[in-house]
């Protein structure tokens, strides 16, 4: 289908880097973690997370997130999607932890919507560069406990959102998500792995991506081949065993880039 | 089994170039998954990125693309291309371009250590300027750039066919004299779409190449012509959805067929267009697929 | 009110040729049902029964067909064309056909006295031996035939081009320098469809052309091309089934659009299309259709 | 669509010309009146009114038919349709008239099989050349009258079915339909327009047909540019006052041929 038009109703400065855009069509058939194709017209398409329903949440990094930096309410973008398969759901006797690291909080917050919404017990580990880039902070407040490092120690613990996840009994929670830059997700698959929970565990990735819908393969991941766009971006800590997770990805021509 | 250009395939279904064809791992994987060979994404001599995004739309009807050739050249897809050797068990067939004919054969020489079953000649991306079908619209470059990779290796050589041609027969031909030993037909039709909410062109490059359901009367057609005109096999690509499409069009003449767009629905199309073609074959009493390829030139 | 090529059309939407038009009262019906324009059926030098059925089908994604341009010829035909003129309300355009300059000519001074407002020289049936595409994919050609009939009639000459071929914009350019006042975009698109239970290709001519959505996309590059490179307008058809692509059509580049195979939904399509441009432009803020006419072109 | 392949299953020789070809699909969803466009593979493609959920009856008159007299059990075909606007069917109070002249029969047949299930009050006149080539006798008769004429008075009444009409009181019917050749209807439709009950009565017509889907125009009559194959071919005797009804038809090419 055609790209969907939407009107942004609203922009939220969430941090210095990261806006939350609002726009003026919900789509509620969207789970948690899934994406959209977000274009930007006459610069570039990529993709985002749903951070709600109508909403995604940018952090400014290149060409195409600084110019959504520079519209304003009432402009348009062209939405495909939501494309790809999200988290698997609580139930609702389950307790769950959410790992997230920087804009990675974004696709974990309707994750946690979701959760306090229908009672679920859920913890949080929240981490990020200094104090004013935490994001979302009172989502996941809303039940459960929370645990915020910052990188610089601006406040609260300083260090990594894995020095928390070391103190904490993994085997009390029935599920763990975990969304955050790949080195910080690799160390946390590490300790899961050690501590033999992996199944327990999913992971929303980045890659590099073109058609968003499965095709092109320009997101396969090494060793399965598995598309990030399609088969992800959301996947399990066992799907990741002996994959380049954490090593490298690939850039637009297919060239690999360590990490 | 099968044979085409000497060439054993389990079933007749091949993946189409540019699909899941980056690395080495897509293309295992799709071999896993049934396919009966996989052609690789069309490597050129220095890597690309490709257009920019939005690079692909699903139209319902089929698809409009430009990727723009995105490749890592072949000094890296040779160990892409030597992992789907070692691993897929199936024939691996390396899709080139290039813009001149001794680009080709840079391109082919670098991957030729890898081993790949056959190479196929990409002179057809309607959307990559100086590349592709400005190339392959024009008998002469085809016939030149064939003759020249026939002379530079010795696997055998397909070539894949643009049908934005005003005849796709003369530039089969021209193929064939430079020494193909198949030919594949069709790549993408020339398309574009518009958003008319901003009146921009969707795809990043304005305009691109349309794939899949949209496309499959046109396949047959130039199927049906280079069947009639050429000697040597006619691979079958373009729309094909279903074990009924995949057997239309080797009723008008393919000796195989691949699939491109389709995997849009899931990679089992492979096992599920290859089991109903088995199926077809042997509820109808044929005695095997090559009684029915081009069977409906026999038709009057 | 638009106007194009000097004719006054109520709204831009206009009968494509071969559809409902071979006879008077069908075209009126079309016109009262709020076609903005009426294009006749392709009329020719001698009376044609076209090829045997079938000759249409329905593939869920667009239209194939060969009808084989079946038509009573222009001395049957001048009456029906009459009666069009007298009834119809809206500017009557009489497609003609013939193999040679000389047959377009006979034709279009046979139908003169019935008084069309224009002639749209058909040079683009894939499906009529010697006639039609073989003329319409030499420039050549088609700058001799037009300039033969922009001689011999001192109305509007509108040129329908083929899209099977290398380049469209060549033919195109061919039709203005023979003196064009407009080009017509986009003909049927070749192809086939094979019935597996019999390995009868579907068609009685073996072969047609393809119209509807799943053209569409092909339809809307040759009309952006088209306006890119020629002065005078061009009208785009192809795939048009909702008001949405005619917006899109004439974003890039159509000055009005023709309407086919979306008949089959009813007839209610002009007027359903022709309501929603209007209110497109009213609700946008657009202070008419020139406005948005080619605007994917400006869009960078 | 592409055509169905269907199966001829039975073969019925009803009278000397006319054959049935029962096949293995039934088209349930279809309105008696409705037809099939019938592909004799490498011959023709011709319309048929469907004679029942499952059949076509076939007068042999030129090429394609003639193709298919020599089809046997078990030869196939390839359909398409239901296409067309079939009749009007009765409500359960009324009483309906048929007018049938030779294989006109056919789509008149489902009409009877329906009104007869349905318990609607029938009185039919059946005509044809001779006894022999009566079709659908006891279609007609299963309930309500049946009046039968030949045009060479082999049996029954001598002469045509409008002779029958006169002496009957169609006042008394809520509904006539008719189907036979042209002409005869022709004299129906000119009869009932006298006795002023054209708005009560339904004609099924037969013009060349090309596309059969209402999109070519092959099929269209004067003066309204009616489709028979898509506004068709079941048509109300007012939308044929001031037609070319039983004036002309057009061949392929278009051009006129008077009846
Ligand atoms: C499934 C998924 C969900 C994402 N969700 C979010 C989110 O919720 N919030 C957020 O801020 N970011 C998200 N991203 C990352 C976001 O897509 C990139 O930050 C964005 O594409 C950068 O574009 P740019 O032009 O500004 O940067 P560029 O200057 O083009 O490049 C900077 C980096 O961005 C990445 N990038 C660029 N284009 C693409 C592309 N087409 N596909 C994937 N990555 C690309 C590359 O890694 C590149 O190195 C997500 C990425 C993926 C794959
Ligand atoms: C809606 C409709 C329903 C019909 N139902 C029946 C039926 O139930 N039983 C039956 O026996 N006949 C029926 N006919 C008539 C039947 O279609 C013709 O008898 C048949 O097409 C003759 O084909 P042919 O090749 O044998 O004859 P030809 O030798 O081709 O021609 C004989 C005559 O048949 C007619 N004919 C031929 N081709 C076509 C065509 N494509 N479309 C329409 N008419 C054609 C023409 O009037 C022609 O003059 C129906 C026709 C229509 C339009
Ligand atoms: C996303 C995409 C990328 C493609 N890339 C290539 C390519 O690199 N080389 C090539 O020869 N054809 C390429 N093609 C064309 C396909 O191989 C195929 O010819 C075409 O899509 C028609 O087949 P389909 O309808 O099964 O998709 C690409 C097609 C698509 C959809
Ligand atoms: C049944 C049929 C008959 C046609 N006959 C003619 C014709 O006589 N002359 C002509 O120039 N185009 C003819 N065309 C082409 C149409 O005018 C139009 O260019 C094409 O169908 C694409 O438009 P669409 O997608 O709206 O149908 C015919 C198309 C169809 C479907
Ligand atoms: S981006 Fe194309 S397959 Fe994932
Ligand atoms: S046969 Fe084509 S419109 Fe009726």
């Amino acid at each position: 289908m055609y790209p969907t038009d939407v009107r942004i109703t609203k922009i939220i400065k969430e941090t210095p880097s990261t806006r939350t855009f609002v726009f003026d069509r919900s789509f509620e058939e969207a789970i948690p973690g899934q994406f959209v194709m977000v274009w930007i017209r006459g610069v570039d398409e990529i993709p985002m997370t749903l951070s709600g329903s109508n909403s995604i949440t940018v952090q400014r990094v290149g060409d195409a997130t600084e110019k959504m930096f520079i519209l304003e309410e009432g402009d348009r973008l062209g939405i495909r999607g939501p494309y790809g398969r999200g988290f698997t759901l609580p139930e609702i006797e389950e307790k769950i932890l959410l790992i997230a690291g920087g804009v990675g909080a974004a696709p974990l917050s309707p994750l946690a919507e979701y959760a306090s919404s229908a009672g679920i017990c859920m913890n949080t580990i929240l981490g990020a560069r200094n104090t004013s880039e935490l994001l979302f902070v009172d989502h996941f407040t809303s039940c459960g406990e929370l645990h915020i490092t910052t990188d610089d120690g601006s406040s609260h613990r300083c260090g990594f959102v894995t020095d928390v996840l070391a103190d904490i009994d993994v085997s009390a929670y029935d599920r763990i998500y975990t969304c955050g830059p790949e080195m910080m997700m690799k160390c946390v698959h590490g300790m899961l792995e050690r501590e033999d929970t992996l199944e327990k565990a999913e992971f929303s990735l980045h890659r590099y991506f073109k058609c968003g819908i499965g095709v092109c393969g320009a997101c396969c991941m090494d060793r399965e081949g598995l598309r990030v766009c399609k088969d992800g971006p959301v996947f399990s800590g066992i799907q990741l065993r002996d994959s380049e997770f954490g090593i490298y990805m690939r850039g637009p021509s297919g060239i690999k880039k360590p990490f | 089994m099968i044979s085409i250009t000497g060439i054993e395939l389990e079933n007749p279904t091949i993946l189409a170039a540019g699909i899941m064809g980056t690395t080495g791992a897509s293309l295992v994987r799709v071999a896993k998954e049934g396919a009966g060979a996989i052609v690789s994404k069309s490597i050129g001599p220095e890597p690309k990125d490709g257009h920019s995004n939005p690079s692909m739309i699903d139209l319902g009807y089929g698809f409009l693309n430009a990727m723009g050739l995105p490749n890592p050249s072949y000094p890296d897809f040779k160990d892409e291309l030597a992992v789907a050797k070692r691993e897929a068990d199936v024939p691996v067939v390396a899709s080139i371009f290039g813009g001149t004919e001794e680009e080709f054969v840079e391109v082919a020489l670098g991957l030729i250590d890898s081993n790949p079953d056959a190479f196929e000649l990409n002179v057809s991306c309607p959307h990559a300027l100086g590349y592709g079908a400005s190339v392959g619209s024009n008998p002469d470059a085809v016939e030149t750039i064939t003759k020249a990779v026939c002379d530079a290796v010795d696997i055998p050589v397909w070539v894949k066919l643009t049908p934005n041609v005003t005849d796709i027969v003369a530039i089969g031909e021209a193929a064939q004299r430079g020494g193909a030993d198949a030919v594949v037909a069709i790549n993408t039709i020339k398309g574009m779409a518009i958003d008319i909410n901003s009146g921009y062109p969707v795809l990043g490059n304005r305009f691109g190449g349309v794939s899949g359901a949209a496309v499959k009367p046109v396949a047959l057609k130039c199927v049906y012509d280079l069947y009639n005109a050429l000697e040597i096999p006619v691979i079958g690509v373009g729309g094909i959805n279903t074990w009924e499409d995949a057997i239309e069009m080797i009723m008008a003449g393919a000796s195989a067929v691949q699939i491109g767009s389709a995997v849009y629905q899931g990679l089992e199309i492979f096992s599920s267009v290859s089991t109903g073609i088995e199926i077809f074959i042997s509820d109808r009493g044929y005695k095997g697929l090559s009684e029915i390829i081009g069977i409906a030139h026999e038709r009057i």
